[in-house]
């Protein structure tokens, strides 16, 4: 493989920065190859500050919203690493490697309905899972929850159904359940869940949908140390049948993710 | 930065151990580059010094539970726990597959007794290609319960071992050592009598990191391996020792992100280098270092990188009190 | 921050080695904190559960030639070479300087003999102050040829040493464990069998650094000590196995500079913290420190910070696998 | 000693920031302590980057100015810690420590004349020197050198003879050589030597002083991890002859420094 051919060009400037919430910002930036290539679901990895060792590792990111050669990230201020992105200013560098991983499968004939569940900064991904659905003309729900009114980012969804857990804003409650009275007035046309948020959000889709036996495909969020397949640092378990049938114990989530059908998966 | 004068790579790059002859002083560590496929979209491997393939072991390996990976000051713990394709499919794909660069392969080879080494290494030997270059033997897995550091922290068993292994290939043969002894020379002597053509360290230090909410380890193994800038001054000490013990060639490892790093391990004493942790952050480390330590050649006006080895100045009063 | 509750601290930071109680689980480590006098513009030192002094030893000792000290990822090496004013100096002024405040002395204590370690001791016992609660003995020194660290690595000179010291106080007698050695756990053990009171490690890691252009050691004794948050994960690995090996308590050391840090040592089984390097960045971070736990134990619910310690939840398949 | 007394109020806000040239800045802060106390010749301790281990270690900076609340530091970017402090932008806080320090000895009775011999950003003492001297009504001379013209930082100064590497300025050559024939001349009475510049600049300058009879007083740069005598690691060689007379091997240049009498130290 020449040269030529390698994604060496890793360093993009910030053309916009948008802050939705405290702590919770939008950064575009311009590189093309991401910009061209992602497909809705996949991520990039982020160093934090290059040249410096605090944090030493890069974040991975969901691709929030691709145009032309510029790609956005919606970025949750957290721990050290966050912190310093979530202060980048417009007209800064970033190293950014991607895209990375697999898409969402919203292209699967066995849904008729995509269903988004989505928790907090768990949107990230949708706003372009949304624009492919729509390309594949599939019928779309969205049930999103936050914590609080003012933490929803809702640019590029559509047909929301909002909750929150302090009432402040639609259903007064947690996503899942809203999702499940809907599921029990059989509101939703064979629909399939495409699922990103907390941990125990998932857990609670993923019962869920073995339930009522639909189709549930879940984006992790796991600790990556490279997001390229080269550290075996971010496994999932797999559950027994997956186990027995592919003999894997375990799926990469920077390679084979990040996002798995529910029922193969062990969270 | 490279030019030609008269054919001649100048700055001059290459290095040998024994007969071996190497692009570049610098490698991709063992279990930091995966088997090459997945970091060719990112690196040109054949501008590396060479790949030092994941440990691979008689059978797969699944590797431990999650958590394996956790962040820490300047480093990184991981604990991996030898997740690997086991030799069959390492020599029916994985081998095959890097043959096609052109660049030097060294298989590192697990094990947990000295017939599975043997046998590993045999088997390897037995369906070898044109670029492998030879083997780097892991005796300082920390993270397995039966991952060689039993070999690692004995001497005996590391001079028995080396020798068994000697006696099964002419290929370079390497060992790795652990930097968790009191004291790394006797090893380094013990691979040296029994035959090794270099020495490889450091491994990772044993660690460990704490979820305070939870009051659980953050390694689903409790310890892991810490790696990465954090350690690299005590891999330079344990060079420096190694150095003095024994007169084979040494490979340095241990928190290389820049030239500057790597040229330390030369001037200290090394005539290799291997990059670990840098290829999770910048997976063309191995090529952009290279780079860095010709440009520092050519400013510092020193035609060829061997001058660099061992050329570590200590003043005579302080050789005197043996340091 | 501090509330009381019928003149009861809450929550309760007190804690005890032996018979004597220490106001907060946080002292500043030895070297790191001279002696009270430097610092106090800095820091509360009343606040501090204590101060262990600067090593001292018979004769006074000029330490080491520049450069002393190299900054690193994460941390930083130093070969101060245990500069220090002599046991003479250290009873006439710096002992009756600390008896004023309000707080628990502990005198570090370094020298190349038995006899040597037990004259000083005794010294300052024979000149102890209300205040003085102990000793803490360095036999793990690694910047000096005959700072102890020949006692550090033998597990029977350990022995022997911590044996003949107790003969000579009642005071909290501490041995300072060096992780520069293959296994800590037959040191802890000694300490403990030849009736230490408590524990404290780890002292620095050696290490190295170079200069690439001048092709020179960046320290005058070319190998130094490493401490610093890139230890930590080395230091909590090191009180873990010791914690396995022993019952006496365990002071944990090594790279802290913020109070969850020290909850993690606390958590692995530490029953006290010591802070280093930290203070050189922040002069009040023991008290910073110790402020920051408080209000963890607040959010957390807990009553008394001894609730903290030893409490590592470890999975049951893991401690069968003999973790 | 209860906690009013002390220094515990450590970050100070940065109320304005100059360019000079590329990468040599000003920073002016808000720190009382720092600007009411500060004797010329004093320094301050600076974290680069708190709350961030990359780099760790605090940063001296000499004094450059004061003024009511607020103080002023003069930064050379030149490793991972200084490059980033010069980044640093207005309305960011610092952490600072001090003063710390002992002052230029500016009163002492052994001169008429203070000769200010300055190498590059070894100016950063001199302006609160010069305005000490004129406080003593001492005549002053300023012989300032630096690599090229841009480099100069002139204010606060007084009498300048200036010289550069490069000839772009003044005398062309170094400022110990235009010293030299100044005192050859006699054109200086009864001077004493104020230094600070590059090591070999201070070292040429102490071979001029012991020569020509005069005192001599240099401020040193020595790496420091605390810069208040706790970590010992800043050390300054004695010459013999202070050895045999005070037993000290060393000095700590935080504590007994930064300036020290050029015959009393061996560079
Ligand atoms: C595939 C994927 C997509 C993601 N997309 C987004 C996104 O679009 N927007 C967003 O705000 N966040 C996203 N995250 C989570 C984001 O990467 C984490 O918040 C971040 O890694 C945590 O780093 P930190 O610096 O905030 O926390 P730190 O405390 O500094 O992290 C410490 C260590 O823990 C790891 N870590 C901690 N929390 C997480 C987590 N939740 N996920 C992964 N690693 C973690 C970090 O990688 C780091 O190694 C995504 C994570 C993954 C794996
Ligand atoms: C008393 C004193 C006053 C100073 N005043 C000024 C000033 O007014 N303006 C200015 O620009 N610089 C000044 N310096 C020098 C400045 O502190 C150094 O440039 C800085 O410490 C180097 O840090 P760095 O991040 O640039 O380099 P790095 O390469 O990051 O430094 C690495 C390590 O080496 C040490 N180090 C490297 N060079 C020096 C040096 N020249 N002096 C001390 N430590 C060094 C650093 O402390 C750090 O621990 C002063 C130094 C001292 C001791
Ligand atoms: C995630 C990870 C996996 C590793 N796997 C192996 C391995 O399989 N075999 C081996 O000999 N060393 C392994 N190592 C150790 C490295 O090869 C290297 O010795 C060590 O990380 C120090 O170098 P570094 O600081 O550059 O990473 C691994 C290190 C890391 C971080
Ligand atoms: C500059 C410096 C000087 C030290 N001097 C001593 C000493 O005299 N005696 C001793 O027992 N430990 C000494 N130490 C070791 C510390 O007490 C501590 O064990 C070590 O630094 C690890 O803790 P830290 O990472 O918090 O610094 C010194 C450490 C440093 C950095
Ligand atoms: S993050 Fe490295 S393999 Fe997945
Ligand atoms: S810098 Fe710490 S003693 Fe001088």
């Amino acid at each position: 493989m020449s040269r030529s051919d390698m994604d060496t060009s890793r360093l993009s400037i910030v053309t916009r920065r948008r802050e939705l919430a405290p702590g919770l910002v939008t950064l575009r930036f311009r590189h093309p190859k991401v910009a061209r290539e992602t497909m809705a679901g996949q991520f990039v990895n982020v160093l934090p500050k290059a040249g410096f060792l605090d944090p030493m590792l890069r974040r991975p990111f969901s691709v929030y919203w691709t145009e032309g050669d510029e790609a956005e990230i919606i970025v949750q201020a957290h721990g050290r690493g966050t912190s310093i992105l979530a202060a980048t200013q417009e007209g800064d560098l970033l190293d950014v490697l991607g895209p990375l991983g697999r898409p969402w499968k919203y292209d699967s004939g066995d849904f008729e309905t995509a269903v988004l569940l989505i928790g907090g900064v768990g949107v990230a991904s949708m706003p372009l899972l949304t624009r492919a659905l729509e390309l594949e003309e599939k019928p779309i729900q969205t049930i999103y929850g936050a914590r609080s009114k003012s933490l929803f980012a809702l640019e590029g969804l559509r047909n929301l159904h909002l909750a929150t857990d302090d009432g402040s804003e639609g259903y007064h409650g947690s996503n899942v359940s809203l999702l499940r009275t809907y599921l029990e007035e059989g509101r939703l046309l064979s629909p399939k869940l495409f699922v990103c948020g907390p941990t125990g959000m998932m857990r609670a889709a993923q019962t869920l949908a073995a339930e009522f036996g639909i189709p549930c495909e879940i984006s992790l969020e796991t600790e990556m140390a490279c997001g390229i397949g080269i550290c075996q640092g971010c496994p999932v378990v797999t559950d027994e049948k997956t186990f027995l049938a592919t003999g894997k114990r375990f799926r990469l989530v920077c390679m084979e993710g990040p996002s798995f059908s529910a029922e193969e998966i062990i969270l | 930065m490279t030019q030609t004068q008269n054919g001649q790579r100048f700055p001059d790059m290459k290095v040998r151990l024994r007969d071996v002859e190497f692009k570049t002083p610098v490698l991709v560590a063992s279990g930091t580059f995966g088997y090459g496929a997945e970091a060719r979209n990112y690196c040109d491997i054949e501008q590396l010094g060479g790949i030092v393939t994941k440990s691979v072991s008689w059978k797969p390996r699944v590797g431990n539970h999650p958590h394996r990976i956790v962040e820490t000051a300047g480093g990184m713990l991981n604990s991996i726990g030898l997740a690997n394709v086991g030799v069959h499919t390492f020599v029916k794909e994985k081998l095959p597959y890097l043959a096609q660069f052109d660049t030097k392969i060294i298989a590192n080879i697990a094990a947990s007794s000295m017939e599975e080494y043997r046998d590993v290494l045999e088997h390897i030997e037995a369906h070898s290609v044109e670029n492998l270059a030879g083997y780097e033997i892991n005796i300082s897995c920390p993270n397995v319960k039966d991952g060689g550091l039993s070999f690692g922290t004995s001497v005996e068993r590391t001079e028995e071992l080396t020798a068994l292994l000697r006696q099964s290939t002419d290929r370079l043969l390497i060992i790795k050592l652990t930097p968790n002894v009191t004291s790394v020379a006797p090893f380094a002597e013990a691979a040296e009598r029994a035959g090794a053509d270099a020495i490889s360290l450091i491994n990772t230090l044993v660690g460990m990191s704490i979820d305070i909410r939870a009051r659980e380890p953050r390694l689903s193994t409790v310890t892991g391996g810490l790696s990465g800038p954090a350690v690299k001054p005590v891999a330079l000490a344990k060079v420096y020792e190694a150095r003095k013990a024994c007169s084979i060639p040494i490979i340095g490892i241990g928190g290389i992100v820049t030239a500057e790093d790597a040229i330390e391990f030369l001037i200290v004493g090394a005539t290799m280098v291997q990059v670990g942790t840098a290829n999770f952050v910048y997976p063309d480390a191995g090529v952009r270092i290279a780079e860095g330590m010709e440009r520092f050649l050519h400013s510092e006006g020193i035609a060829n990188v061997g001058e660099l080895i061992h050329s570590l100045r200590v003043r005579a009063e302080l050789r005197a009190l043996g340091w």
